[in-house]
């Protein structure tokens, strides 16, 4: 049963953290919208998709990549990624604005329930899957390969890949970049004010639409980010690959605290290196079930997540 | 001397870094109103919620009619006999008046689930002695002819009302009442006096939070002061009042105009 | 006619009435219900699914679940992302016992319901002390961990699918027929009518003002003697309950049972139903089933399109009406002769 | 000019009922119109296959028409989005829709699980062209006797029973003392296909079965676990039972970490999007599967091409030939179920393939087997029959 887990331990290591760093982007998506709306936003699995086809299209359309083509090397390697990257966050933070407009601006104004806002938002992610799955005729999409996966190096046995690298580097540093912008930056810090405290904060002529919208920009910017990274890895999208990937990272915002910036970069790496190990050890097929049960754990004795304390105190 | 009630002794509550409850000692007597004041931040809701069983206190007990409370569940020691009101109102503003005080009285009654979905003849006696009952406690506070509206529509003083007459819906030996002549009139305060102590009349123990003056000056038997957590006076109106200790925690802090 | 509103039209009629008139009333309205199969012929006709086998299920299963869950979402207030757990859970009790001993239908039934309660307590105790989105989550979690076990346990038979389920045996003259499902429809019918009877006998009584303090305001419902866990779990068992004999009844039904059936979807769906028609408000909740069961299968036409279609109403009708297309609003004068006769 | 004879052929029947007199002075017009049934996933994430097969009937019916003028079939699109859930609300429509005198499909096992008692009330006659489920047509089938189909029930594809040997045998063709690992996506189909492979791994001397397996629900994409498990078992060939899209992905990442085993897949993977999402990795897969449009004869793919405006999808074949067998007994007078039935029964001819379609008892057609295919410069290149 360890064998596996014994024998592999450094490689899965690395692939968790890996997938753990899109998970992140993704939670970062989730915890971000929690904080300002005090609502899961249940779009944010089908915008991260969007993300991914963003990518593609990038490389696809823009670049004229197929198949067939080299991967490229160089100069060109370097401009055909970043221009992905944008692409993907660009989609995703464009189709988040829409979400919010469309599925929660007129609910909030109202100041209705919460669940009518949940289910609009539901409703809201059917359409944006429904309509990628026409576009693509339910079909899986591939990624042509941009970039050539070479194994620098190996380390205890484990292989450090190019991908698996720049994943790592690229999405700590977007990582830090955003959480930079919440903390020190005028908008960052008017973002904070309303997850603290949405009354005081519209009392300080903070203009709370302006502030909502642009968490839902950043929020996508980060999704969508992580869209790109899941195409470089994987090479592969289609159009119902958000949920899976939405619940995870949804459940790692909530392990991590949900609201808290820093509780989504721990709880997005917790859960990549949980559900690599669980499925080493018990078999992929239990690797939910795993995540479930040690989420109900560090809730029931961590109640608000492993970073949630200051969320809750300004909630209570 | 009438017997004690409620006892707290060496109450201590840290939250982190901070206490807010020091060694607080306290009696309160079967048969009065007990005023408890303090500057904002003097540990006053503190001590309700520790009471309540809403905080696990740091240290001490909290000694009431036999029965120590700390470490019981907050609707055990509702059921035991301690009740309480809101500062900031917290009715079931969707439930009617009476339904509001209706909920509080089934504390005492055995029926449950099973017993309400099959019509027990215990579960329909106990809904109509919850009823009778609950309007006769609308009718002593005298917010009766309110009873079928719905709690959020209510004006704001039979709001506060409605909070009293919940908290006596549980039939409670001990009520503790958070500030229930905040926002009032002055008016609207003389008639909140007269209520309160017909409410000690007819055989509660009141342990009361206010900030007005002129009202706890009116109607405590005594008043007991908190200042940063602890104790500094416990004695009869006239005398705290004098107090220099008491005039200086006022006076140091400036005190909430409310 | 500006106000006009047709619950409180509906609620006024119903006051109006004296006892003889309020059992007409009733009598009346369950019996044009129960013709519902026979009014299959023209504009509510389905394309390709049989209007007969549609107005079972989805549509009357989807009721039945919708009032089950109600209970739990609408009147105590705690987001259930897992009902389908309960759903299986009956579907597969039946599906087992089923073909495996020689129990029938109704003997089952009350085995399904009690697992689906003790799943329901199992779960509620360690997780109902947490609330709002974290309860949601752990339900969610709840719901895919029923599923993949009975994918990979021995005795689910996996990913095959428990099938040859057998029907329920007929009851006197009614018979259940593959090909005509109209008593299958009175079945849950009765069901339904006994889950409304149930939900109105508790809503006015205690445990309907514990579930409601305990949705207003948690603490202070605690704080005025209200046994909140205890009600909590009430309310989440009976919800499960109600799920789980709506899983007996779909399993024998539908003769088969596998795990692809019980996904997050179905979960997603019926709390779409329940906050769609009308939270809290039982008639809400009915026309929420009704509408979001039906819908899908009558809007087949336009085939391939169609679940965006359901997503974008789901979207305009959340945008106009949020507090459902019947919403919850007591009614102030209502409940003076409401409480009298209760 | 379709649309144009279908509006005159209205107008032809509708006098024809009115004005004998009238109808038989325009003969060649006097449309006989029968009413088929495809049923299959057409919306929802199964979409593709189910369009695919749907294709292929359409195109198998285009084709009668312009044979057989006086001919009008209608085709009713039963869609089960491939989940027995929907196909549970939407056969008892099928079953009761008299006009309907034969189905094909239903795609997929679990949907054909939930829709047979319906059908076998209405006695309505179907063909599937990819339902490859072996309790389907087995009377043995010791837990689940009511999978079986007869006498409704019949397929033109092999079943799992027969593929899982012919996947083992391919997969290890040519190579001394294989290491075998094998793994599932946990769907109803690659699931007990595994268990076939395993079965028949087993019997073949000096093939060895390492490692404990895995279960890789189909929404993953992150394939590391099952990747450490290949490596530490020291596979050195590597059996996917699932289906393509993730046979991609899983094929990618095992290339990426540098393993070289052989990879091998049944008709799940085999499809040609496989080698186009896989790319150069997918080089060398080993697969089974049964022989495409294209495969049998190129012009037929490029007829179908014309005709349908798509290229035929996997399945083709057999779609085309369970809606001929229906189609011929159209021409041959039998219109109503019971009669189709029989003459289903009973038929005896020719696939597109070559294969003989004839049905035993139980339903299946005692021929046809799996071909092994090689995928080469990105095309599936056929190996020949596996034996």
């Amino acid at each position: 049963m360890f064998t596996v887990f014994i024998d592999q331990f450094w490689q899965l290591t690395i692939s968790g953290i890996a997938l753990g760093f899109i998970y992140v982007l993704i939670a970062l998506g989730y915890t971000m919208v929690y904080g300002v709306l005090r609502m899961i936003n249940f779009a944010n699995s089908e915008i991260f998709m969007w993300g991914t086809f963003g990518a593609i299209v990038a490389s696809r359309d823009l670049f004229r990549y197929n198949q067939t083509t080299e991967p490229a090397t160089g100069g060109k390697l370097a401009l055909v990624l970043f221009i992905q990257l944008f692409a993907a966050m660009a989609f995703a933070a464009v189709v988040s604005v829409i979400v919010e407009l469309a599925a929660y601006r007129r609910l909030r104004a109202r100041g209705t329930n919460r669940l009518a806002t949940l289910i609009s938002a539901i409703g809201m992610s059917m359409v944006l899957s429904e309509t990628m799955r026409l576009m693509t005729d339910s079909r899986p999409v591939g990624s042509p390969r941009i970039l050539e996966k070479v194994i620098l190096t190996e380390v205890w046995g484990a292989q450090i890949r190019l991908d698996t690298l720049i994943t790592i580097v690229a999405a700590g540093a977007i990582f830090i970049i955003l959480e930079r912008f919440v903390k020190l930056s005028r908008m960052g810090k008017a973002i904070r004010a309303v997850s603290m405290n949405e009354d005081a904060a519209k009392l300080m002529g903070i203009n709370l639409n302006r502030v909502i919208t642009v968490t839902f920009l950043v929020g996508g910017l980060a999704t969508g980010a992580a869209g790109f990274f899941y195409v470089t890895v994987y090479e592969y999208t289609k159009f119902n690959i958000g949920f899976t990937m939405g619940l995870a990272a949804f459940t790692a915002a909530v392990v991590g605290g949900i609201g808290n910036i820093r509780g989504a970069f721990f709880g997005g790496v917790f859960l990549g290196l949980a559900e690599v190990y669980a499925s080493a050890i018990l078999g992929t097929q239990w690797k939910a079930v795993t995540i479930f049960i040690v989420l109900v754990l560090v809730l029931l004795f961590k109640p608000n997540g492993l970073f949630g304390e200051a969320v809750q105190q300004t909630r209570a | 001397m009438s017997k004690t009630l409620l006892k707290l002794e060496n109450l201590t509550m840290k939250f982190g870094g901070v206490t807010a409850l020091n060694e607080v000692n306290l009696e309160v007597k079967e048969g009065e109103i007990l005023a408890l004041i303090g500057p904002n931040g003097a540990g006053k809701t503190t001590v309700f919620n520790v009471i309540t069983g809403v905080y696990q206190a740091t240290s001490g007990s909290v000694l009431f009619d036999g029965h120590n409370l700390v470490g019981r569940k907050r609707f055990q020691i509702t059921g035991l006999g301690v009740a309480r009101t809101f500062q900031n109102i917290r009715l079931f503003g969707d439930m009617t008046t009476l339904e509001n005080v209706i909920t509080a009285t089934d504390v005492h009654k055995k029926s449950g689930l099973v017993g309400s979905l099959f019509g027990t003849p215990r579960a329909r006696r106990e809904e109509r002695e919850n009823r009778t009952k609950a309007l006769e406690i609308l009718e002593f506070i005298g917010i009766d002819e309110y009873s079928d509206r719905l709690a959020k529509n209510l004006p704001y003083g039979v709001q506060r009302r409605l909070e009293i007459a919940r908290a006596m819906g549980t039939t409670p030996k001990l009520l503790l009442l958070d500030e229930p002549a905040a926002g009032f009139n002055p008016q609207e305060k003389v008639e909140l006096a007269t209520t309160i102590k017909k409410v000690r009349d007819a055989g509660y123990t009141v342990l009361l939070i206010e900030h007005d003056m002129s009202l706890i000056m009116g109607i405590s038997d005594r008043v007991a002061v908190l200042d940063f957590g602890t104790k500094i006076a416990d004695d009869s109106p006239t005398v705290v009042q004098n107090d220099p200790r008491v005039i200086e925690a006022y006076l140091g802090v400036p005190a909430d105009a409310s | 006619m500006k106000n006009f509103n047709l619950r409180d039209f509906g609620a006024d009629i119903w006051e109006r009435s004296n006892r003889p008139v309020r059992v007409a009333i009733v009598i009346v309205v369950i019996g044009l219900v129960a013709m519902m199969p026979y009014a299959g012929a023209g504009f509510l006709a389905t394309p390709i699914a049989a209007y007969d086998a549609v107005i079972v299920y989805p549509v009357a299963i989807f009721v039945l679940m919708s009032l089950g869950l109600n209970i739990v979402v609408g009147k105590s207030g705690m987001l259930d992302l897992g009902y389908v757990a309960f759903f299986a859970i009956g579907a597969y009790t039946m599906g087992f016992l089923g073909i495996h001993t020689s129990l029938n239908t109704w003997e089952i039934m009350p085995i399904g319901i009690g697992l689906a309660m003790l799943a329901g307590v199992m779960l509620g105790l360690p997780t109902l002390r947490l609330r709002g989105d974290y309860l949601a989550i752990v339900t969610l979690g709840f719901g895919e961990i029923i599923r993949i076990v009975a994918l990979n346990v021995s005795w689910t038979n996996g990913p095959n699918g428990i099938s040859g389920i057998p029907m329920p045996p007929d009851i006197g003259p009614l018979k259940f027929r593959l090909d005509d499902q109209k008593v299958f429809f009175w079945v849950v019918l009765a069901m339904i009518l006994m889950t409304i009877w149930m939900i109105r006998r508790l809503s006015v009584r205690r445990p309907g003002r514990a579930w409601e303090a305990i949705r207003q305001d948690e603490d202070a419902a605690e704080l005025m003697g209200v046994p909140t866990l205890k009600y909590k779990i009430w309310s989440f068992t009976l919800g499960a309950a109600v799920g789980g004999a709506a899983g007996v009844l779909y399993g024998s039904k539908n003769l088969f049972v596998a795990p692809e059936m019980f996904t997050l979807n179905v979960s997603i769906l019926i709390l779409a139903c329940v906050v769609f028609g009308g939270i809290g408000n039982i008639w809400g909740v009915i026309v929420g089933g009704v509408i979001l069961g039906y819908l899908p299968d009558r809007i087949r036409f336009i085939s391939d399109a169609r679940l965006l279609v359901f997503g974008l109403v789901l979207v305009v009708v959340m945008n106009f009406r949020p507090d459902g297309l019947l919403p919850r609003k007591k009614r102030e004068k209502a409940l003076v002769k409401k409480g009298a006769n209760s | 000019m379709n649309k144009k004879i279908k509006a005159s052929a209205a107008i032809v029947a509708a006098f024809a009922l009115s004005l004998g007199a009238f109808a038989a002075t325009s003969a060649s017009a006097a449309t006989k119109t029968y009413t088929l049934a495809y049923q299959g996933p057409l919306s929802g994430g199964e979409a593709s296959t189910g369009i695919d097969e749907q294709n292929g009937v359409k195109y198998a019916i285009k084709v009668f028409e312009a044979a057989n003028p006086g001919y009008k079939i209608n085709l009713v699109s039963v869609d089960d989005e491939g989940d027995p859930a929907v196909a549970s609300k939407v056969a008892p429509g099928v079953g009761t829709n008299r006009k309907i005198i034969g189905l094909v499909g239903p795609a997929y096992s679990g949907a054909t699980i939930a829709s047979l008692p319906y059908y076998k009330a209405g006695n309505l006659t179907v063909i599937s062209p990819s339902a490859t489920r072996v309790s389907l047509t087995d009377p043995k089938s010791a837990t689940v006797k009511s999978d079986y189909g007869r006498p409704i029930f019949h397929r033109v594809v092999a079943t799992d029973d027969k593929q899982g040997p012919a996947l083992a045998k391919f997969a290890i063709k040519g190579l001394t003392a294989p290491k075998v690992f094998v793994f599932d996506d946990q769907s109803s189909y690659a699931v007990p296909l595994r268990g076939y492979v395993e079965a028949a791994l087993k019997k073949i001397v000096g093939a060895s079965i390492v490692g404990s397996g895995d279960s890789v629900p189909n929404t993953t994409t992150d394939f590391s676990p099952t990747i450490a498990k290949i490596k530490t078992a020291g596979a050195t060939v590597v059996i996917y039972t699932g289906y393509y899209s993730q046979a991609a992905v899983f094929i990618k990442q095992l290339r990426d970490s540098g393993s070289t085993a052989v990879f091998a897949g049944g008709d799940g993977v085999f499809n040609q999007e496989f080698a186009k999402l896989a790319g150069k990795s997918g080089e060398n897969a080993r697969l089974t599967g049964v022989a495409g449009l294209s495969d049998v004869d190129p012009k037929l793919e490029a007829d179908f091409k014309a005709k349908m405006g798509v290229s035929s999808g996997v399945y083709a074949v057999e779609s085309i030939d369970a809606a001929n067998i229906f189609l011929s007994g159209i021409l041959n007078g039998k219109t109503t179920r019971a009669a189709i039935n029989k003459w289903v029964k009973s038929y005896s001819g020719k696939g597109l393939g070559g294969t003989s379609l004839k049905f035993n008892q139980h339903g299946d057609i005692s021929e046809g087997g799996f071909a092994g295919f090689l995928v080469t410069g990105g095309k599936l290149v056929n190996q020949g029959a596996v034996v």
